[in-house]
């Protein structure tokens, strides 16, 4: 039999690799995307303080530290039986939604976006950042640069460092913001909003008044019928810090909405021997394979899920373009997967505007930042969005709060499945007869990148720019022939 | 083009922070794209391992290696790199110290498949453990293996300056890049081989601008028992086990001005042997009491004193490990 | 790296010793020395010699020798104790120009060849030993020893005869002293007694002389109703802060004439210096002959101060000296040496309650028995009982109460059998009573002392030897009626006996002062868990302490009789003497230091030096070490967090090698 | 395999009361197992946890503390700190899997010759019931190489 290993560089890196098996005529047997790393967090943070997790476990990933900063202290919450003050939470989802922006416009200008507004067809060479600059106008990467640096600025002054902030401890913060701080935070908000809202332009303009990207995106090549997941507030509107977890059926019927604490009753992880990370699936559904579909356990947990899971967006403006994307693609839910890009877009005009909303509240800046705990510690679970999905952190101490248990799932490996299945879907669809041609490499690269895997949080490689490389061996190992994406 | 001097990033076992940490220097990223050529920088720039294969040896410059050695690919990737680089910088904490990934040495492999692989929420009733090698119907499948533990950039290969720091703070990346850039123009010499670059010669508390009198400790308490400490008290001063007198400073203090105890991750301080051991010495020294009982007692306060101590620095402490690390591998 | 290091390794030298046979009977020093010659010549190590006694001038002559031809810059000598033989080898070296403190010597005999049996194992321990000496030696730093300036005055703690032997030399060799004495006179136990054993001369007769020479010594400032409160620098340079309490009487009006006494209407108990059996009025001098000659008067029982009335002193005073308004007052002084000379405290022999004192009335401890048989003393030196008239017939007593005996002080007070002696001599003497000493063993060992307990049993006192058991008055018969009753197992006769007698003197043993704990802490000084002061070393050094410039005299370092305090307090002065001579002190450069750059100022160290050396500059958030003050015990290089703080002559670097030396076969090994 | 087992202890003394000690234990010809080897310090206060992690890292298979009784410090009270972090250290090391029982604390003056002979013959059977630590040989055991020096830079 014939296998083509695509074999990014990153193979090295822990990134991932895929294995494709053609069969006798040469079209795709079966395909396989590995992961080869593994940390162990589960192990080694057991007998730890438990309120030392939320500065642990922002090491299991440096690009959404926050998110798992953000987990960690509410399973520390849960495990102690406290409520942070209503100003703890206020600061807490501030640094979130000022996170959210800076990682969504990373993806979209820097790793994922590219694609569409440089083009698919367009060199790789240009498809980057730059490309966007030549495409979109200088003042762009300005603006990206800026996007970053304030909501980098505001980790900061809330967490006290850019990267793996310290201040969420069990019971709230350990820093009250001060006035000068909070104005200066609301003025960053509002430009925020100006640059979601300039970004979403931008993608109209570029993409959606293209039909071939049209078509690319409602093309059958980046399509499955799954589960959506995603963290709704009492209203069923989209929620990144707090709520309970709502998934609905590829119909988008509500298949369950459940509390954080009742997460094993319905999220089960299966093991592949050939790949260190596991595959989530709905456990009531069940582990049918790498299949979509009704009867299949798998699920996604991107922005376009949150928003199928959803019933609309808690902010304005971002409910219009929730409801146009929604008109625009044909109705709820969406499973096209490329949607993402456009989902994303609109999370982020909804993290600017909620960022305002914060800084605007007036108990922000309160000085009761946090309730000492009094009660004997036990179990906790806490669970936010992360930007690639949903986070999970589940602790179990003993009476002086240090560590006995730890369960973890991670945002992108809620998509672990979805991604063998998006890229295995694309090789079939574009390997036939065994020949291979190298837009196999950008088609592929898209159905995982549109995901923004960041195996930082699964495997500790990083999102988005995989350089690609295609061997293709016969079946007696032979190299026959070497693509390169260029 | 290819009289520019070259250079490289690349990570192994880490998770993407100081990544992150060197994209957040801004504009002076392009004055690296200026200065040099980009030879391998995965996450930047398109390139491949057979490219750097290909490099005459020494050829690239500079090197800022960021991650630990946890798999036999990234042990693989750091003999590469060290023999194309004239340079080469263990950068950030794992590559330096293990960091927190670090602490997997106080478990043995084994046990953390038995848990990864196991946890409540796992479906796994053969028990599958992941293998280096796996027949699939289609055929065979590889993945490295994990070594025994978590080892240090320089615990495999050699390595001309460490940049300590978990992330290392962006002033400080661009510090280092400023003195790069004046070598390069012979503006400035090199630090001696071995030197840590980018941070202080003293620790956290030198840059930390909390009060401080001379040290007794009565007890010790955890940061949710005080919270909120005094803001313009000592932490350790209030009983909160902050890591701050034993931690090289450089990044100005950043934890403790927040009102969070310092974690450790700049690491030890210039030629101290052993980080956790001046931690404890000085934790000990300070407590008020001479009766063992009361001692004891006091020392309840730090109730997980391993990991307090060697939170960040364990793969590269004396030890290296603890004890059931040497028991038996996972595969 | 590895390629440096190499070249820069320094030539060392090794030298081991076979002391005659005692190394070479239990290590085989040839193999040894082979060894070391192949195994670490990689460390440096250029030549290896060994030799029947390293420490003989020809031994020493070899190193001195190689260090010049060979140009070794590390000696190792592996032989005995570093505290025997150390400053030989380092003058050794110092002679051929190599600095002392790049040489050491590995103890391989009182740590090897002397404590093992099994010669294999024997020599292989003694290579590990000298692997440590030569990795060690090669980190070694030459040092150079710290110089001081010395203060010329000196402070002596305590105006017991020991403090006044002291303060006396150093007055008449032209120097400055300041005599401290927490009572109002000078003098101490001493001026308590009658006679001294075993010249039976009066101790008034001897002591008084040298009291007024004290009081009236130009060089001699007295600071009697005093107690030093706070001492502050270091050898040499001394800052000490001295309470003067109030004595109500301007002591520069006072002629001390004693009308004031005489007048004073309110008598107590002395329990002081009349050890209870006497009176003094409120405004008194402790005795006749006090220097200074200046009453105080004891306020807390004063009618003035408890009524507001009185004042009969104040009135019948020709000098108006009396003051009420007095208010204690702080002196402070510089000087550059202390000697302590704070004596002793007296066991209480109520707590042996089985020999009754305190419950019969004709027990009497030694200290009453002085007052008794003292001409000046209450009783105008008759021996009476209780009642005050009556001559006892038949006097017992008791030796070694409260010593030697694990339940109170295990040491021996080393004066009670002289001085039960002395007292069987003067109760014949005086009133020609029977006399029975109980005792454990007898102990005379100083001149004349055994001549004059022959002489007292010649006199005709009954010894029996045996601890007693009880002082009872329960007679049993009527020999036994209306007497006290002593209960002894007689061990030369075998047989347990009761012995009736008139009066009872309990030899009570001496004790450190009570409050010598602080008075340790106040002056550095070591002090044992019994609480005597701990000399530098036992038999070479002493009357100093681990303070330099701290000395220590008579009593307070253990018990002793007059002529032995009295050499102490000789000695210390000497010590203090050739210190003042020299003008300067040098101090051993085992030192700490503060890297300023990478001290952050923490203040980890700040409270861990008990010298108080180590000190916190607010302005510049470091902290700094005196190194004048540092007496080198390494607690803060230890205990600094920063790495910051570094010690000479046992630093990290030298003690790290030296693991790695005596580990080096284990690894070797692997 | 433990009755052959001959531990090797490090032993760390201080200068004015358990090496005294020891040369004492010298001078009256006390026999005592050869398995420890002594260093000495100016004082208990003076031990830095590095010191006996740097012996157990390096092969020894216990290590031995000693110091002035309480309150006979030759420095007033610094073995009070010795004994602080002592205590601490235990727990550290038990934190890293190893029997807190390798390290031992006994306080020995300058004329306890004996008791120090019996304290170091009671602690290395104690070591000896334990087994080795062989830590040197579990580092040993990763097999790996460091490269070469990397080429001088030209610039």
């Amino acid at each position: 039999m014939e296998r083509i290993t695509i074999d990014p560089i990153t193979r090295l890196e822990g990134h991932g690799k895929i294995d494709i098996f053609l069969d006798e005529n040469g079209d795709v047997a079966n395909s396989y995307f590995q992961i080869p790393e593994l940390r162990g967090f589960e192990r080694f943070c057991v007998g730890r303080p438990v309120e030392e997790m939320p500065l642990l476990t922002n090491r299991i990933c440096g690009v959404c530290p926050e998110a798992h900063h953000m987990a960690a202290a509410k399973a520390a919450d849960a495990v102690y039986h406290v409520d942070p003050p209503r100003t703890a939470k206020l600061l807490r989802e501030l640094l979130y939604m000022a996170f959210y922006c800076t990682d969504h416009t990373t993806h979209f200008y820097a790793l994922g976006g590219p694609d569409f507004i440089v083009g698919p067809d367009a060199p790789v060479a240009e498809r980057n950042i730059l490309g966007v600059v030549h495409k979109v106008g200088l003042e762009i990467g300005g603006k990206v640069i800026q996007m970053r640096k304030y909501g980098h600025k505001v980790v900061e002054m809330i967490g006290g460092r850019k990267v793996h902030p310290a201040t969420a401890i069990p019971g709230g913060v350990t820093k009250i913001l001060s006035e000068e701080e909070r104005k200066e935070i609301e003025a960053m908000g509002r430009w925020a909003i100006d640059f979601a809202l300039f970004s979403l332009q931008a993608f109209n303009d570029i993409v959606l008044s293209n039909k071939t990207y049209l078509d690319l995106i409602l093309g059958d090549v980046y399509y499955h019928r799954t589960y959506s997941m995603g963290l709704v507030d009492e209203n069923n509107k989209v929620n990144f810090y707090d709520g309970k977890v709502r998934v609905v059926d590829p119909d988008g019927k509500e298949f369950v909405k459940y509390e954080p604490k009742d997460y094993m009753n319905h999220i089960a992880e299966h093991v592949e021997p050939w790949t260190y990370l596991k595959f989530p699936y709905l456990k009531k559904v069940g582990w049918k394979g790498f299949v979509d579909g009704k009867d299949s356990g798998v699920y996604f947990a991107t922005p376009l899920s949150r928003l199928n899971a959803a019933d609309g967006m808690a902010t304005p403006r971002a409910q219009e373009h929730y409801e146009k994307m929604y008109a625009t693609l044909g109705g709820k839910p969406v499973h096209h997967r490329l949607a993402i890009h456009w989902a994303r877009l609109i999370e982020l005009l909804y993290a600017a505007e909620h960022w305002v909303e914060l800084a605007t509240d007036p108990e922000i800046t309160s000085p009761h930042v946090h309730n000492k705990p009094t009660e004997i510690p036990t179990e906790g679970v806490g669970i936010v969005e992360a930007p690639r999905g949903t986070l999970t952190h589940h602790y179990w101490t003993d009476e002086k709060g240090l560590l006995t248990k730890v369960n973890l799932i991670v945002g992108t490996t809620n998509n672990y499945a979805p991604i063998q299945m998006s890229t295995n879907k694309a090789a079939r669809a574009l390997i036939k007869g065994g020949k291979v041609n190298e837009g196999l490499l950008n088609m592929i690269e898209m159905a995982f990148r549109a995901y923004d895997p960041c195996f930082g949080c699964a495997t500790h490689s990083l999102p988005g720019q995989m350089p690609l490389e295609v061997t293709i061996h016969n079946a007696s190992g032979e190299i026959m022939e070497v693509l390169k994406r260029d | 083009m290819s009289e520019k001097p070259k250079f490289a990033m690349y990570w192994s076992g880490s998770c993407g922070g100081c990544e992150i940490a060197v994209l957040n220097i801004g504009e002076k990223i392009l004055e690296v794209d200026a200065r040099f050529e980009v030879a391998f920088w995965p996450v930047a720039v398109d390139a491949k391992v057979k490219d750097v294969e290909a490099l005459p040896d020494g050829d690239i410059l500079l090197t800022l290696w960021n991650g630990s050695i946890r798999n036999e690919e990234n042990e693989h990737m750091a003999h590469l790199l060290r023999r194309k680089s004239k340079l080469l910088v263990a950068f950030g904490s794992c590559a330096t110290e293990g960091c927190i990934p670090g602490l997997a040495n106080l478990a043995p492999l084994g046990e953390i498949f038995e848990t990864v692989y196991h946890t409540i929420s796992t479906d796994n009733p053969q028990g599958i453990h992941p293998q280096p090698v796996t027949q699939v119907p289609e055929g065979e499948i590889t993945i490295p293996a994990l070594k025994d533990r978590v080892y240090t950039l320089s615990q495999v290969v050699d390595v001309d300056y460490y940049m300590p720091g978990c992330p290392p703070e962006s002033h400080q990346i661009a510090a280092v890049l400023d003195l790069v850039f004046q070598v390069l123009e012979g503006k400035a010499q090199l630090p001696p081989k071995g030197s840590v670059i980018g941070a202080g010669g003293s620790t956290v508390c030198d840059e930390c601008p909390r009060a401080r009198n001379v040290k007794t400790i009565k007890a010790f308490r955890r940061i949710q028992e005080v919270a909120p400490a005094d803001p313009a008290l000592c932490l350790l001063e209030q009983g909160i086990p902050c890591n701050g007198p034993a931690t090289r400073s450089g990044c100005d203090a950043r934890c403790p001005r927040a009102g969070a105890q310092c974690i450790g991750c700049y690491g030890p301080a210039e030629g101290v042997i052993d980080y956790g051991a001046r931690l404890m010495t000085a934790f000990a020294s300070v407590i008020d009491a001479t009766e063992p009982e009361e001692i004891e007692r006091i020392l309840d306060g730090i109730p997980d004193p391993a990991g307090q101590f060697y939170r960040f620095n364990l793969a590269d402490s004396l030890f290296k490990a603890g004890a059931p690390a040497f028991k038996h591998n996972g595969h | 790296m590895s390629a440096e290091s190499k070249s820069s390794k320094p030539k060392v030298g090794v030298y081991i010793c076979h002391c005659g046979t005692n190394i070479s009977h239990t290590v085989d020093v040839e193999q040894v020395r082979e060894w070391a010659e192949k195994t670490l010549g990689a460390e440096g190590v250029v030549i290896a010699r060994d030799y029947k006694f390293m420490c003989s001038s020809l031994g020493q002559e070899l190193i001195e020798k190689d260090i010049k031809e060979l140009g070794l810059e590390r000696v190792v000598v592996a032989a005995c104790s570093p505290h025997l033989h150390e400053m030989t080898f380092r003058g050794a070296s110092k002679r051929s120009g190599l600095n002392p403190y790049l040489t050491e010597l590995a103890s391989i005999r009182e740590q090897v060849s002397w404590v093992h049996t099994d010669k294999a194992v024997a020599t292989e321990k003694a290579k590990a030993v000298v692997a440590g000496a030569v990795r060690r030696v090669i980190q070694n730093e030459p040092l150079e020893e710290i110089r001081v300036p010395i203060h010329p005055d000196t402070l002596v703690v305590g105006g017991g005869i020991a403090g006044i032997q002291a303060a006396l030399e150093i007055a008449n060799a032209g120097f400055k002293v300041y005599l401290v004495e927490r009572e109002p006179s000078i003098g101490g136990h001493m001026a308590q007694f009658d006679k001294t054993f075993p010249t039976l001369d009066c101790a008034a007769c001897i002591l008084t002389p040298r009291m007024f020479e004290a009081g009236n010594h130009p060089n001699i400032e007295l600071l009697t109703w005093s107690e030093v409160t706070h001492v502050a620098g270091y050898v040499g340079n001394f800052t000490v802060t001295i309470k003067k309490k109030p004595r109500y009487v301007n002591t520069d009006l006072c002629t001390g004439c004693g009308i004031c006494v005489e007048k004073c209407p309110k008598k107590v108990v002395d329990d002081v210096y009349e050890a209870g059996l006497g009176y003094r009025k409120v405004v008194y001098t402790p005795f006749a002959q006090a220097v200074p000659k200046y009453p105080v008067i004891d306020a807390p029982n004063c009618t003035y101060f408890q009524k507001g009335t009185c004042k009969a002193c104040e009135k019948f005073c020709p000098t108006n000296a009396i003051d009420f308004t007095q208010k204690e007052e702080y002196v402070t002084i510089q000087v550059g040496n202390i000697i302590l000379a704070t004596g002793y405290d007296l066991f209480d022999a109520r707590r042996v309650s089985n020999y009754g004192y305190g419950r019969l009335a004709n027990v009497f401890t030694s200290i009453e028995f002085e007052r008794m048989s003292n001409a000046a003393g209450p009783t105008g030196g008759n021996i009476v009982l209780r009642d005050g008239k009556t001559q006892p017939k038949t006097v017992g007593i008791i030796h070694c109460v409260g010593s030697r005996d694990k339940n109170y002080n295990n040491y021996c007070s080393s004066i009670c059998c002289m001085q039960s002696l002395k007292f069987a001599h003067l109760v014949r003497e005086r009133t020609g009573a029977t006399v029975y000493e109980f005792y454990i063993d007898m102990r005379t060992p100083m001149k004349a002392y055994d001549e004059f307990y022959q002489r007292v049993l010649e006199e005709g006192t009954l010894f029996v030897r045996g601890k007693v058991a009880q002082v009872t008055n329960a007679a049993r018969n009527e020999r036994e009626e209306g007497k006290l009753i002593i209960q002894v197992e007689d061990t030369l006769a075998g047989k347990q006996r009761r012995i009736p007698v008139d009066m009872v003197i309990l030899s009570i043993g001496m004790e450190p002062r009570h409050d010598a704990k602080e008075t340790s802490h106040l002056f550095g000084v070591g002090c044992s868990s019994d609480g005597w002061f701990i000399e530098k070393h036992p038999k070479l050094d002493p009357v100093s302490t681990m303070t330099e410039g701290v000395m220590i005299a008579g009593c307070a370092t253990g018990p002793k009789d007059i002529p032995a305090s009295v050499a102490q307090g000789a000695a210390a002065a000497a010590r203090v003497l050739n210190k003042i001579m020299q003008k300067e002190v040098v101090l051993e450069p085992i030192k700490a230091s503060i890297n300023e750059a990478q001290c952050s100022g923490c203040r980890i160290c700040n409270g861990l030096c008990p010298f108080n050396a180590i000190l916190f500059h607010e302005d510049r958030m470091v902290s700094e070490i005196n190194p004048a003050l540092c007496q080198g015990c390494g607690t803060c290089v230890a205990a600094c967090p920063a790495g910051a703080i570094s010690g000479t002559g046992f630093s990290n670097e030298q003690i790290l090698a030296q693991i790695d030396g005596l580990l080096m076969d284990v690894n070797l090994a692997v | 395999m433990s009755e052959t087992f001959e531990p090797v202890i490090i032993g760390f003394t201080c200068n004015w009361c358990s090496y005294r000690a020891a040369d004492l234990a010298g001078t009256a010809r006390m026999k005592y197992a050869p398995n420890v080897r002594l260093i000495r310090l100016m004082c208990s206060g003076r031990l830095d946890p590095t010191f006996v992690m740097k012996a157990l890292a390096s092969g020894a298979d216990g290590v031995l503390i000693t110091g002035c009784h309480p309150g006979e410090c030759h420095y007033i009270e610094q073995n009070y700190k010795a004994l602080r972090r002592y205590l601490l250290l235990r727990r550290v090391l038990k934190g890293m899997g190893i029997e807190p029982e390798r390290v031992k604390l006994v306080w020995a003056s300058a004329a306890e010759g004996m008791k120090l002979a019996q304290e170091i013959n009671t602690f290395v059977e104690e070591i000896r019931a334990l087994g080795p630590l062989g830590w040197n040989r579990k580092l040993a055991g990763n097999g790996h190489k460091v490269e070469e020096p990397a080429l001088e830079v030209a610039a």
